[in-house]
């Protein structure tokens, strides 16, 4: 239940609670969250908090299941895409006396926040930052998604198995879109007589026309034929719909990375037909065929009337791996918390699949899944198509026929 | 001790428009001479280009004092008024954030103490209290101290005239160049500003150029009159003989 | 329960670099320079901050790693938490480093800005920010997209956080008090009633004698340089930095806190600083705890500090604590 | 890609000119240097989403000119209601410039997350996420081009040039031709005087808010044609061109902002474009593009309008 407005002043009820509980009375841990609210990543953002309840509502009820007199409550701030307003909100959840707290979302943020994370000993769960220069050993930063390295990795592989040979990387000029394209890059070059062009757009605009031409002309004049798309869901939704306008970029496939998958904006008409013309194919992290994934799925569309975007399972596994961790930390403090997560990690399987972390504190194991847009009699729907094995890619169905 | 104001063949154009064209004019030291000629004749813009507002197209202007002549032409404003200029406007520039003893003050020299190092190390003390003191004899002499501490909007037109030419007292100004001081004032304030300007050209021995309609106020003070019309110097000399001459009642006549 | 000695402690050091940036927006504003590129001075001192506590400690040991790499990082947290003598000399290096280098920048940006309107004076400004965040992102030495990360606090050494913090903060403060020294000083001087008067009416000061464009050029060099000391104390406060924290919003809040307070009054530049960080920070508190899920509680918190904005402005626009006139004090 | 080049310059120098014209405008009369200008165009384009949700849930088609005209009356009186809770009382206490556009950052917030909220509202009250939205196809139009033969045209090259000519037209009708126009320019041009010859300067300010205010929110319903995704940030992200724009005109001369909405246009669809070609000069580079213009304007030609203006002829002559 919502507490009045004069909480903070009141210090006599302390909703948090370590004393010891008052039998029969549940004991309630605060699990915090920083979420892009607002600003760039607002669109993901929003589903984010839907995902936040939901996960919520299952551990809590999981937990009870299991006989724990406990339940978690979420304390939920907006840093609106931005590193400074990150460390605020984690250092105001600190101050609250709150040990976990899952995100922020981007990279940069995780950075701002590393810092006094470690020095304060707050567990730091982020959902989708993917950025190499994390990747750090005993650090109080925890990843449950795979860093971009396999993702390139496999992206290249699908590219290079549907006949590309000429490429030119668009991304965005973040840390997201340069790490992703220098692995792709990388990658891509190894397999024989390949040729990659690197072509950086400003990330968080509102528009990319002369983005899109700049695009077409760089693949007219390097002979290329096909374009690899690194991006989020709002800028893809723009490039691809200026892109459908554009004979020459019509005419070459396209390979998209994980960030536009889910976005609604992506199954408009115009979207939708590009999609088939060009049979444009990308890669997300995914266990294919994981059930539990599915009924994720169908639980956030029954409740919430949303489709999962992009990092939705990676999120949803966050919270229930924070609250097992505390369970199993026996009392809320950040090393024991911190030390019962990597073991908590090593036995969980959710939507997102195995969560067993490296000495990184990163997801160990990720495996690849491709997506389509494929026409549906109730319009275009996004579609897992198949799964990038090693240096092959196995196809489920066979989409574009 | 006054200075000596030469104007060589001063040529001033604002794209097609000739607003000054070769206008010469030598004002003696220590003399109150009138600038007069209808409206748009370039009064405005020769106190302009002398106090160093625009940059003449041509010509030159010199300064004479204590047997030196110095050319001003081009300089920034703020060196020639260091040279002993002072200049008022039209519609009087008072500060308006100011009280009347602050804008009398902003026109002294404070000379280094007015950098940055010596205001933190606040060693302006004794140079503010002299400053201050020599403003408020001014104000006193003239019989203003009663407004020293009001704002420039709670005073009339005419005291904001007076307090803008005596401003130019505050760093003994050796010419001062009038723009219309008695537009907008009473008669009895315009008496007390011929008796002021009377006053500090007998004891100071500044000079004066004075912009002004009225003739008739004029006639009584003034030793020289110069008549400008359509940018050019049309007819100079004595103030009777200049107002008598049959070109410059046409040219206020406006043929 | 609500742990009041770090709430405190973080929340007056947001308020001490806030104070360091309003205090030398009041002296600008009350000299007539209408410095819309504020975060541009902060930016400058905050990279060259970065680029000194990252690029030296590794050079000093001597190790092949560039600080964009994760080896690198970590060997920079390594050195800063073992050897105190390299951190705070760093530290002391950058602030000089930061003063300098934006002061610099202040100076050469007067040209420019003399010859146009107060409003242009500001979009010029405005523009150069934007200019400088581009070209951070776009230079492979300054990290690009990465920024830098790992820059050595001062204090890392220390093993518990709260000492490192509180020392962190006293640092902050000494430069606060730093500040409002020179302000002051200069505003309630002679140099003050001239700044001012170049205010109002550039023209009058300059017929008073006095060279209102070095005298502006000069203010603002003294200004930017605090302004990039302020930016070297963000940056290794956060200990990692990258170019979108340098947008033109954290200007417009250094602005809305100083005319909250009242134009010219030191006083009122320092009230507004405290009320809007305050809303800004300790609203964090309260609001999500309002049991709607409907919408997002956060966003009231915005609202909250757009409305303090407008109600403050509304009932005592001249601002909180208006500078009484009066002859400069004898 | 010239020709894309050539139609992108062509659809933004549309969408600059709606945005930049009214609110140089507004400036004249009003005085403030708005930046809840990005509001009215978020606004706009908001007006569109919300309306094509619910018209294609209950009817199944959408109509363009019933979203025009209802972001235009919404976005219209949330400026009045604005200017009277804020802007006019302030103005009455003689306040600064500065303050003027301080409150106007503060109302920009408030307006922001009020948006945030309602699209909140309304996404759980239609269970579905409105926070970004994909481009909008209105129905009427679609009938429009059929019927003049573009059969395949994108909606964005007719609705542009469409709503552009009306904002366009309705200015220079009611300016021009109506009485109360006529008084509008009249306080633009001096309001002091306007007020001693007896026109109603309250109501003409009000009137000035709703018109531009409206005028502007076409902005944002003709970049739901055009954009992939719509999000509450699109006022935001086109502010500062905007502004540059209306700097570039020294919020004064229509003539030259209008000037400057084809110089910036151009800049920005020709010259990332060449650049990159040319000088493989990656595109991120095409927000400095932008910057740099506009400080070459300052210095080459300083505007000399109410917001520019030398403060005095200040030129360093030749010495002799």
């Amino acid at each position: 239940m919502g507490l009045p407005l004069g909480y903070v002043f009141s210090t006599t009820t302390s909703p948090q609670s370590t004393g010891a509980p008052q039998a029969g009375q549940a004991r309630e841990y605060q699990i915090g969250f920083t979420l892009p609210l607002s600003g760039e990543l607002s669109s993901i953002g929003k589903i984010w908090e839907k995902v936040v309840y939901l996960a919520l509502d299952d551990l809590n009820n999981e937990v009870k299941a299991y006989g724990f007199n406990v339940t978690f409550k979420p304390v939920i701030l907006d840093d609106g895409t931005q590193d400074d307003k990150a460390l605020a909100n984690v250092q105001s959840f600190a101050q609250m006396g709150i040990k976990v707290v899952i995100g922020p979302a981007a990279s940069s943020q995780v950075k701002a926040v590393k810092s006094f994370a470690d020095a304060n000993h707050i567990v730091i769960i982020s959902p989708s930052s993917t950025a190499p220069t994390l990747a750090i050993p005993n650090d109080f930063i925890f990843r449950t998604v795979g860093s971009d390295a396999k993702q390139a990795k496999a992206l290249a592989t699908l590219a290079y198995t549907q006949g590309a040979r000429t490429v030119v990387v668009f991304h965005r000029n973040d840390e997201y879109g340069n790490a992703f394209a220098d692995f792709f890059t990388r990658y891509f070059s190894q397999f024989n007589n390949t040729k990659v062009y690197d072509l950086p757009y400003q990330a968080g605009l509102s528009d990319y026309t002369s983005e899109v031409n700049a695009l077409a002309s760089k693949v007219q004049s390097t002979g290329a034929d096909s374009v690899v798309l690194i991006a989020f869901d709002t800028d893809a939704a723009n490039i691809l719909a200026h892109a459908a306008g554009n004979s020459v970029l019509s005419s070459v496939r396209w390979f998209l990375s994980e960030g536009p998958h889910g976005a609604q904006e992506l199954l408009s008409p115009t979207i939708g037909q590009f999609a088939q013309k060009t049979r444009l194919l990308g890669t997300r992290p995914l266990f294919v065929h994981n059930p539990l994934y599915d009924e994720f799925a169908k639980k956030l569309k029954e409740k919430y009337g949303v489709e999962p975007t992009v990092f939705c399972d990676t999120l949803y596994d966050a919270v229930q791996l924070a609250g097992w961790a505390i369970l199993r930390a026996g009392k809320y403090d950040g090393d024991a918390i911190r030390a019962a997560l990597v073991e908590v990690a090593k036995h969980y399987y959710g939507p997102s699949g195995w969560t067993m972390f490296d000495e990184n504190g990163d997801k160990a194991f990720q495996d690849y899944g491709v997506w389509a847009i494929v026409k549906t009699d109730q319009g275009y729907q996004f579609m897992d198509v198949g799964m990038v094995q090693g240096d092959s890619v196995i196809f489920t169905t066979t989409p574009y026929r | 001790m006054g200075v000596k104001l030469i104007v060589e063949k001063v040529t001033k154009r604002f794209g097609g428009v000739v607003a000054l064209n070769r206008v010469s004019i030598n004002v003696p030291s220590s003399l109150v001479v009138g600038l007069i000629g209808p409206n748009g004749s370039g009064k405005t813009t020769l106190f302009n280009v002398v106090t160093g507002y625009y940059t003449p197209d041509e010509g030159r202007v010199l300064i004479e004092g204590s047997g030196r002549v110095v050319d001003i032409t081009g300089w920034n404003p703020n060196r020639i008024s260091r040279m002993g200029v002072a200049r008022t406007f039209q519609i009087p520039r008072l500060i308006p954030s100011l009280t009347v003893l602050e804008n009398m003050l902003l026109f002294y020299d404070y000379g280094s103490c007015a950098s940055i190092t010596c205001s933190l190390r606040r060693k302006w003390v004794n140079v503010e209290e002299a400053a201050v003191a020599r403003a408020m004899s001014i104000l006193r002499e003239f019989g203003l101290e009663s407004i020293a501490h009001k704002r420039p909007a709670e005073l009339s037109a005419g005291h904001l005239k007076l307090v803008e030419t005596l401003r130019g007292l505050m760093s003994d100004a050796k010419l001062f160049m009038l723009d219309e001081p008695f537009a907008g004032v009473e008669s009895w304030m315009a008496r007390k500003l011929t008796d002021t300007i009377r006053k500090i050209n007998r004891e100071k021995g500044s000079t004066f150029v004075i912009i002004e309609h009225r003739i008739t106020e004029l006639l009584e003070g003034v030793d020289y009159v110069y008549v400008l019309h359509n940018g050019s110097l049309l007819a100079e000399g004595k103030p009777d003989e200049a107002v008598s001459d049959e070109r410059v009642i046409k040219a206020y006549l406006g043929k | 329960m609500i742990d009041v000695l770090g709430f405190l402690i973080t929340l007056t050091t947001y308020i001490g670099i806030y104070l360091v940036l309003s205090l030398t927006l009041t002296l600008e504003v009350s000299s007539g320079i209408t410095n819309f590129g504020k975060v541009a001075f902060y930016g400058l001192g905050a990279y060259t901050g970065a680029l000194i506590g990252t690029y030296l400690p590794l050079a000093i040991t001597g190790s092949r790693a560039s600080p964009f790499d994760v080896n690198g990082i970590q060997l920079l947290y390594t050195i800063s938490k073992s050897n105190p003598v390299l951190d705070l000399s760093v530290f002391l290096l950058s602030l000089a480093a930061g003063f300098a280098v934006s002061a610099l920048f202040g100076l050469l940006l007067t040209y420019p800005i003399h010859r146009v309107g107060s409003a242009l004076v500001g979009f010029t400004l405005l523009s150069t920010g934007e200019v400088l965040r581009l070209f951070y992102l776009n230079t492979e030495p300054l990290g690009e997209s990465k920024g830098f990360m790992g820059i050595p606090n001062p204090f890392a050494w220390l093993p518990q956080a709260r000492g490192a913090e509180a020392l962190y903060l006293i640092i902050v403060w000494c430069f606060v008090g730093l500040t409002y020294f020179i302000v002051s000083r200069i505003m309630n001087s002679p140099l003050g009633r001239i700044l001012k008067g170049m205010r109002d009416d550039e023209l009058v000061a300059l017929y008073a004698g006095w060279p209102t464009p070095l005298i502006k050029s000069k203010v603002l060099a003294l200004t930017s340089g605090f302004t990039g000391v302020a930016g070297v104390l963000w940056a290794y406060y956060f200990t990692s930095i990258n170019p979108n924290m340098f947008t033109p919003s954290l200007t417009f809040n250094i602005w809305a806190m100083v005319i909250l307070g009242g134009i010219d009054s030191i006083v009122g530049g320092v009230l507004g600083t405290v009320l809007l960080a305050s809303v800004d920070y300790a609203a964090r508190f309260v609001i999500p705890f309002i049991g709607t899920t409907l919408v997002t509680p956060d966003y009231l918190r915005w609202i909250i500090v757009g409305l303090v904005m407008l109600v403050v402005l509304l009932k005592k626009p001249e601002g909180l604590a208006p500078r009484r006139g009066g002859v400069s004090k004898l | 890609m010239i020709t894309q080049d050539l139609i992108s310059f062509f659809l933004f120098s549309l969408l600059y000119l709606t945005v930049t014209i009214p609110l140089v405008l507004a400036y004249r009369v009003t005085k403030v240097i708005n930046f809840t200008v990005a509001n009215y165009i978020t606004y706009g384009a908001y007006t569109a989403v919300l309306l094509d949700y619910y018209m294609r849930s209950s009817f199944g088609h959408n109509s363009l000119l019933l979203t025009v005209l209802s972001s235009f009356a919404v976005t219209g009186l949330i400026a009045v209601l604005s200017n009277l809770a804020v802007f006019k009382p302030l103005a009455e206490m003689r306040v600064k410039g500065d303050v003027l556009m301080i409150a106007s950052m503060g109302l920009w917030i408030v307006l922001k997350y009020v948006l945030y909220i309602v699209s909140d509202i309304a996404s759980s009250a239609w269970r579905t996420n409105l926070v970004s939205y994909s481009q909008i196809h209105y129905d009427d139009i679609s009938l429009l081009t059929v019927r003049a033969g573009l059969v395949g045209v994108q909606q964005s090259l007719v609705v542009f040039p469409l709503l552009a000519v009306a904002s366009m037209f309705i200015l220079y009708l009611v300016l021009s031709e109506t009485r109360v126009g006529r008084a509008v320019l009249a306080v633009a041009d001096n309001s002091v005087l306007a007020s001693l010859s007896g026109i109603a300067v309250g109501r003409v300010v009000n009137l000035t808010w709703f018109l531009t205010a409206g005028l502007t929110s076409l902005a944002g319903v003709m970049w739901t044609t055009y954009s992939g995704a719509i999000t509450p940030e699109v006022g935001d992200s086109l502010i500062l061109q905007v502004f540059t724009i209306a700097f570039i005109g020294g919020l004064s001369s229509l003539t030259r902002t209008a000037a400057g909405a084809l110089l910036i246009s151009g800049v920005e669809n020709f010259g990332t474009d060449l650049l990159s070609t040319y000088l493989g000069l990656p595109t991120s580079i095409k927000p400095m593009l932008t910057f740099t213009v506009l400080l070459a304007t300052l210095i080459v030609s300083p505007p000399l309008g109410v917001a520019g203006g030398v403060p005095y002829r200040f030129t360093r002559g030749a010495r002799r």
